[in-house]
């Protein structure tokens, strides 16, 4: 990473400065999940479960998280919802992941059913096709206005799930960094950044509450095998061994990432408004965010793009 | 009225009954018949088109009791079929796969076929496909007495009483005003009546000691040729549309070895394998022995992709193939007679066995060296309609069409074929030859399927050039039946009365008498209204005998 | 347009007015004629009024709203499209024609009226509603799709091999159709939420009671199920 | 999707030994079909005769037919379809639900015992009459008793047909098959014949007013159909052949008295197994056939301007 | 047929009465009528006994008052050839060329033809 010589001090926002730099995201695939239930809490509950563990496609393959609360009359069955994102770098993995994931956690939680979210989406992968020799030929379809739909006998009763979820380019990793003066601040910032970008709809923040202490850098500088490792650069602990090659100023005392996926650009370009703009508070020293060079990923989200014209009062 | 007198000049005949093949010819008709030279009448120019003898179907199923058993079963197949507008002097009808009366008139004329063989007609039934007949317009026709099931005649060939039998088959013909005599399914037809079939040809027939279908079919072959019948026996061999049943086949032409036979449906008879998922096509095999047969004729039986509805004499078959397609069967057996099954069918170009099957067919009539010996059929419906013969046409004459029809075909099916590897095209005098000469000649018709002098004026008129779908046959310029220019253009355009073929073989005088008894205990008619009378059969010709 | 076996022009029998257009409006009495909107793709027709038999036959897409009756065979063989009758249909509604292997195979039927025999004869897919309910044979023989009966006479699923039939009030059940379980099928709530923008309410709320869930025909033996509303109480 | 499993009457003479009469009284309404055809002949696979055989009658009413059978099934009134379908469940060993088996006047254990039957016997044959066949859900119930004789060819021999009534109503089932494609209700007002039961059926057609002129032979509607249809074809121009003046024949503008058919009219009659049948009359009429006259009016048809159908290419008609 | 005293006698007659056809009919028949119909059932019986060769009904009624033959055929020509949708219906008493001829004439007459089978 290599921001601090492109920082520009002219740009502030709230009192906060906004480093002239951008966060650099991938083109990935994704789909929406929207999972409904008698209550809202069986929905969330499922949901909660589907999204687990799916922070990073380093890790985990999969990217995901739970985009919003949908009100009864919006889905597809009238009942409760939540609508689930996930992202994967194609779309065959996005399949693979979510009829493991589906299977084992909407599947087995009573009273959902697992709708397409993407009914528009060109490209299609079969979920429920799949997960459909769970019925061991118990199973049957209806087919509604060219969509078909699979009924899985369960012990509860019926589950119900889509044949076919749509999938479209997406984009992942899109990101912001609060450096603030102490773990208070930048956690109290996160935290309303978190709920500000939560209200938009077409991205989720994957990470666990929505917020990464953990940014992290290509590679390693001492271990070979290392994918990633810790970004020493942004580690307040290190500011003294790294001297000039940190990125951090000295009243910067932690810092916090928020990772945005979204479906295009033009949501995440909303999340991270509205989180950049949340995050200007006390104790906020800059608002930054991560990339590398430009050359790995092709998406851009310049900061400065992302600030009111005129900061507001 | 027709004109007495015609001329056709111009045209290339095609005529490989007298060795014409392509030649310029004036053709001249007068009274019905081809003469050496008319003078005066009507003169078509046929300058830039070809001239066949018109078409003669030795194995069709056109009329009887079976076919209007089918026509009943798919009433949604005529919704979607060719129509026949009433007019004035020309009757209504319907095409599709099971054409109505008058429609099966307009469609075989209409592509240039003038004298069809209804392939399958009980004795007991025979009263009723004459009655159909009568309504088939234009055409001449003849019937084949089913045999290889009747009780009367088992008896007797399982007691060795040959000469009995031939009586009995001789009466038996001319009770039904039949032209020949068909064995279908030799024995398995009457095991069906409980249920069971015959097949292995040299074991017991199922309620019977000593009578075999090996006996059953040497023994009919014998009488038929003992009698002088114009056609030989007229065979559906046993395990008809079975995976392996090519050994069947090979030992029925081991059984006829040293006479006379024409065995009907080759390509249903030619297939290995053992089971349905195995099934591949033995035609080579089946060819090969066809081939060092010379006593023998057949016909393809080829099978056209599409719809179609199955319709045999083959109980058992068709029981069979109703429980593989789970749609609509229909049985009907005949008391002491016979029996049918009628199963509408699809055939896929996706379906292995399918493909396989339309495949055999071709190769078949690839592969038998002899075009006067192997004829052009579908097995009417059976293995696809008639009017679709001008499809197969071009498969014949076409070896580059052949191999793009390929590569529609369920990609497995090429493995189990040799269709890919044969080049040979046929010629329009090899044309000529399965569609009209070979048959005639099959059926003793001596004068049909060829334009010599006395020859009946059947001709078929085309235009030189092939259409759009490159198919030189679907349209006739001219058909002449009779003299007559019954078809120009496609369209109808004179409704003649067609002549019945039938034989009067003697019987002892006695045969009555011997069979009164017997039929008094077997059948619920009475012995005297069982013969049909000649007055009922419109058009009777009764053809000499050997 | 034809009387009998003869043609005859359609201004002998209406006042014809208007542009070529995609939109019909057919005002009057036609309950004699026959075959409005066959093997329509897409557009609109809307009769003013009563139709006669075959209407929307064949239909592939469009919509067509009738405000009277309709006579038999609404609906025919037809494989998408809307068909909405605001008042009465006769028998055959999106049935095969005779010999056919299969009835309707998709789009939308609803009949806010009652119906006759054999609704959904061999259907495929799609959606019937027939909120007044249908005399014999519902579903006869039906192989896909959903029928939503406000009431049914006798033999209701008879023959089925798959499909759903939903009827909203008890009605008698064959032998052949066993006994399953009391449940809220939550495939309905589909089927609710689509049928909710046609103005046709399905019960979905379990607080209100439940189906019963019966599988049949065992004559068959088929997979269809007859789901059967249970107020709770 | 079903079958129609049929044979000639013979072959049930000679090979059945298990017979069923569903709905029919053959006793009175076909006399001669118990002695000459099913129950009582020997037969050649059967030569014990009725001993040979077991008879089931199965009716909602104790007719005399039923002193002929060996088991009388009674059901109440239009429960035949119920009872017909569990019977095809029951022979490919499917529950059913034994409470509403009950509803049907036999129990399960009747049924039950009815298929093992079925089963054990060599050849089954099945008829049945107009009381099935005219009964609610008509011809639903015939088709189920021909897809339950269908169906039982998977355990043994198995064949069904309908103990057809009037005279040579089987010869116009054949010879409308073979002449139009179609064995009854055959519209041929466009040229080619169109046929969907239920519009083009008399009896709807009549009801619903559609027909502005009729001609009727071998029958007598106005004694037999519904009052509708009777009083549409009085206000119609109707034309009747018959041997006597007969209820249609008053309602009618035109009657023309015609020979008896078989008594002394000659020609051809279909048996219910599709058996064709010479007719010998014995006596002279002084009438002409029917035949002759449909010809002679045909004729006159053929004097008058001819109606010449046009191929429809227009879509939306009135039919 | 064979002629015995003044009787004829038939063999092999067939009765149309019901669908069974029965074809072992012996009839004895004076010039009149049927004066006995051996192998009969008993409503074969009354079939062939009630039905005479008398003259007992006008040639043709037009109606209802007597036409001759020509008159009615001729006036059941006029009225089917007007007709929009005729019906041809019965051919149940009837043989099967006579049902070969009706379907002919619907066809002329652009007609609907129909047997008691649609019942």
């Amino acid at each position: 990473m290599d921001t601090k010589e492109q920082a520009s001090p002219l740009i502030e926002h709230k009192g906060v400065r906004i480093e002239d730099t951008f966060a650099e995201a991938f083109g990935m695939r994704g789909a929406r999940v929207v999972i409904t239930a008698r209550s809202p809490e069986w929905a969330r509950t499922a949901a909660q479960s589907l999204t687990g563990f799916a922070t990073s496609v380093i890790g985990c393959k999969l990217e995901a998280g739970i985009e919003a609360d949908w009100p009864a009359r919006e889905t597809p069955d009238g009942r409760p919802g939540v609508s689930v994102l996930v992202f994967a770098f194609d779309a065959d993995g996005l399949a693979k992941r979510l009829i493991e994931r589906i299977g084992q956690t909407v599947l087995t939680c009573p009273t959902t059913a697992c709708f397409d979210g993407l009914p528009d989406a060109e490209d299609r992968v079969n979920v429920g096709g799949m997960l459909r020799h769970f019925g061991d030929r118990f199973q049957s379809s209806k087919f509604l206005d060219g969509k078909r739909y699979w009924r899985i006998p369960v012990m509860e009763g019926e589950f119900l799930i889509e044949e076919s979820f749509g999938v479209r380019k997406a984009i992942g990793g899109g990101n912001m960094l609060i450096l603030a003066r102490d773990a208070d601040a930048a956690l109290e910032a996160a935290e309303a950044a978190v709920r500000a970008m939560r209200g938009v709809r077409g991205i989720v923040l994957p990470f666990p509450g929505g917020v990464v202490r953990s940014g992290s850098k290509v590679g390693a500088r001492h271990y070979k095998k290392m994918i990633a490792s810790t970004n020493d650069a942004y580690c307040p602990t290190l500011k003294g061994r790294l001297g000039p090659e940190s990125a951090l100023s000295e009243e910067v005392n932690s810092v916090l990432e928020i990772v945005v996926d979204g479906l295009d650009r033009a949501a995440i370009e909303a999340a991270l408004r509205a989180g950049v703009d949340a995050a200007c508070r006390a104790g906020v020293v800059a608002i930054s965010a991560g990339n590398y060079g430009g050359k790995l990923g092709k998406h851009h989200f310049h900061l400065r793009e992302l600030v009111p014209a005129k900061p507001e009062a | 009225m027709s004109p007495t007198t015609l001329r056709v000049t111009g045209g290339r005949v095609y005529d490989p009954a007298n060795g014409v093949d392509g030649a310029v010819r004036d053709i001249a008709i007068r009274d019905g018949k081809i003469v050496d030279s008319v003078d005066g009448g009507r003169t078509i120019d046929a300058s830039g088109m070809v001239i066949f003898p018109g078409g003669v179907d030795v194995h069709s199923h056109v009329a009887g009791a079976a076919l209007n058993f089918a026509r009943g079963l798919t009433p949604e197949n005529y919704r979607a079929a060719r129509r026949f507008l009433h007019a004035p002097g020309r009757r209504q009808g319907l095409g599709g796969i099971t054409p109505t009366t008058f429609a099966t008139g307009y469609l075989y004329a209409g592509m240039g076929w003038t004298t069809v063989n209804e392939a399958a007609m009980p004795v007991l039934t025979a009263r009723h496909t004459h009655e159909e007949l009568h309504e088939v317009p234009i055409i001449d026709k003849s019937t084949l007495v089913l045999m290889a099931n009747n009780e009367f005649v088992l008896d007797l060939l399982e007691a060795g009483e040959t000469e009995r039998a031939r009586h009995v088959v001789a009466w038996l013909i001319w009770a039904a005003k039949a032209y020949g005599v068909k064995a279908v399914n030799p024995g398995g037809v009457n095991a069906w009546k409980w249920g069971r079939n015959a097949r292995v040809l040299h074991e017991p027939v199922y309620g019977y000691e000593t009578l075999t279908p090996a006996t059953i079919i040497e023994g009919l072959a014998a009488i038929v040729d003992d009698l002088g019948l114009p056609h030989p026996v007229h065979l559906h061999c046993n395990n008809l549309g079975i995976p392996g049943n090519v050994e069947t086949t090979i030992e029925t032409m081991k059984i006829l070895e040293g006479r006379r036979a024409h065995l009907a449906h080759l390509q249903f008879h030619a297939y290995g394998g053992d089971d349905w998922g195995t099934m591949r096509s033995a035609a080579v095999e089946v060819a090969e022995a066809f081939n060092a047969n010379p006593n023998l004729t057949t016909d393809a039986g080829a099978v056209l992709f599409g719809d179609s509805v199955t319709l045999t004499a083959d109980g058992p078959w068709q029981h069979l193939l109703y429980q593989l397609t789970g749609r609509k069967w229909a049985n009907l057996d005949v008391e002491n007679e016979t029996g049918c099954g009628i199963v509408p069918y699809v055939y896929k170009d996706r379906s292995l066995v399918n493909a396989v099957q339309w495949a055999t067919g071709l190769e078949l009539m690839l592969l038998i060296d002899d075009p006067w010996r192997v004829h052009l059929t579908t097995d009417h419906p059976n293995g696809g309609c008639f009017w679709r013969y001008p499809e197969i046409i071009r498969l014949l004459m076409d070896a580059e069409f052949r191999k793009e029809q390929l590569r529609q075909i369920a990609p497995k099916a090429r493995e189990r074929i040799v269709l890919g590897d044969l080049d040979r095209e046929y010629t329009l005098s090899d044309i000529a030859v399965v569609t009209a000469a070979g048959p005639a000649r099959a059926l003793g018709l001596t004068e049909k399927g060829h334009l010599g002098v006395g020859a009946d004026a059947d001709v078929t008129i085309y235009p030189g050039t092939p259409d759009g779908d490159g198919i030189l046959f679907s349209y006739p310029r001219y058909v002449l039946k009779g003299g007559e220019v019954v078809v120009e253009e496609g369209d109808v355009r004179a409704v003649t009365e067609g002549k019945e073929f039938i034989v009067h073989p003697p019987s002892d005088e006695g045969t009555a008498e011997y069979l009164r008894p017997l039929f008094e205990k077997a059948y619920t008619m009475s012995f005297a209204n069982y013969p049909v009378e000649i007055e009922r059969v419109k058009g009777a010709d009764v053809r000499p005998l050997h | 347009m034809w009387l009998g076996k003869n043609r005859r022009r359609l201004d002998e029998f209406f006042d014809v007015e208007g542009e070529k257009s995609e939109e019909l409006r057919i005002v009057g009495d036609a309950g004699r004629v026959k075959w409005i909107g066959r093997d329509m793709t897409r557009g609109r027709i809307a009769v003013e009024g009563h139709a006669g038999m075959h209407l929307g036959s064949r239909m592939a897409g469009g919509a067509i709203e009738v405000s009277g009756d309709v006579s038999d065979w609404l609906g025919a063989e037809m494989s998408g499209g809307a068909i909405h009758v605001r008042g009465n249909a006769g028998g055959q509604v999106g049935a095969a024609y005779r010999g056919s292997l299969a009835g309707m195979r998709d789009g939308t039927i609803v009949i806010d009226g009652r119906a006759g025999l054999e609704v959904g004869q061999r259907m495929k897919r799609g959606t019937i509603v027939v909120s007044g309910g249908v005399r014999d044979f519902a579903g006869l023989e039906m192989r896909g799709g959903t029928i939503v009966l406000g009431a049914a006479e006798l033999r209701t699923g008879a023959w089925m091999l798959r499909g759903t039939i939903v009827v909203l009030q008890s009605i008698p059940i064959l032998p052949t159709f066993a006994y399953a379980s009391t449940y809220s099928p939550t495939f309905l709530g589909l089927y609710a939420q689509r049928l909710k923008r046609l103005g046709v309410e399905i019960p979905v709320d379990e607080h209100a009671g439940a189906y019963r869930r019966y599988t049949g025909d065992a004559a068959i033996p088929g997979k269809g199920e007859l789901l059967v509303w249970e107020p709770r109480g | 999707m079903g079958g129609k499993v049929s044979c000639t009457l013979g072959e049930v003479t000679n090979r059945a030994d298990f017979i069923i009469f569903w709905g029919g009284n053959p006793a009175e309404c076909h006399p001669r079909h118990f002695t000459k055809y099913s129950l009582t002949p020997k037969g050649r696979f059967v030569p014990d005769g009725r001993k040979g055989r077991t008879a089931v009658l199965v009716d909602i009413r104790e007719t005399p037919s039923a002193k002929a059978a060996d088991i009388f099934l009674q059901l109440r009134p239009s429960k035949d379809f119920e009872v017909l379908t569990t019977l095809r469940a029951l022979i490919k060993d499917q529950r059913v639900d034994p409470a509403a088996v009950a509803e049907t006047g036999l129990t399960l254990e009747q049924l039950q015992d009815l298929v093992d039957r079925m089963k054990k016997a060599r050849f089954g044959a099945m008829f049945f009459g107009m009381g099935l066949s005219m009964t609610r859900g008509k011809h639903m119930n015939s088709g189920a008793l021909l897809n339950l004789a269908a169906e039982m060819n998977a355990f043994t021999k198995f064949v069904c047909m309908p103990m057809r009534g009037h005279g040579n109503v089987t010869g116009a089932d054949v010879v409308l098959r073979y002449t139009t494609g179609y064995p009854f209700g055959v519209n041929l007002s466009r040229g080619y014949p169109r046929y969907n039961p239920g519009e083009f059926s008399t009896v709807d057609l009549l009801v619903r007013g559609d027909n502005d002129a009729a001609f009727i032979l071998g029958a007598d509607p106005g004694a037999t159909m519904p009052q509708p249809a009777i009083e549409h074809l009085a206000s119609i121009p109707t034309i009747v052949l018959d041997p006597k003046v007969t209820h249609t024949s008053r309602l009618s503008r035109v009657h023309i008295t015609t020979a008896v058919t078989g008594v002394s009219a000659p020609g051809t009659a279909y048996r219910m197994d599709e058996i064709p049948l010479p007719l010998a009359p014995a006596l002279r009429s002084p009438y002409p056939t029917d035949e002759e006259v449909v010809r002679r009016i045909r004729r006159a048809v053929a004097r008058r301007p001819a109606w010449q159908p046009v191929d429809e290419n227009v879509r939306s008609a009135i039919a | 047929m064979s002629q015995t005293s003044n009787l004829t006698v038939v063999e092999n007659a067939t009765c149309t009465f019901c669908g069974c056809v029965c074809d072992d009919i012996e009839l004895h028949a004076d010039g009149e009528r049927i004066v006995q119909a051996k192998m009969a059932c008993s409503l074969g019986k009354s079939w062939f006994l009630n039905h005479t060769a008398e003259r007992l009904y006008p040639d043709a009624l037009i109606d209802g008052r007597e036409a001759t033959l020509d008159d009615a055929v001729e006036a059941a020509a006029e009225y089917l050839h007007a007709a929009n949708m005729p019906l041809v219906y019965g051919l149940s008493n009837t043989t099967c060329e006579a049902q070969r001829e009706a379907v002919a004439l619907a066809e002329s007459i652009g007609g609907v033809v129909d047997s008691h089978t649609s019942l």
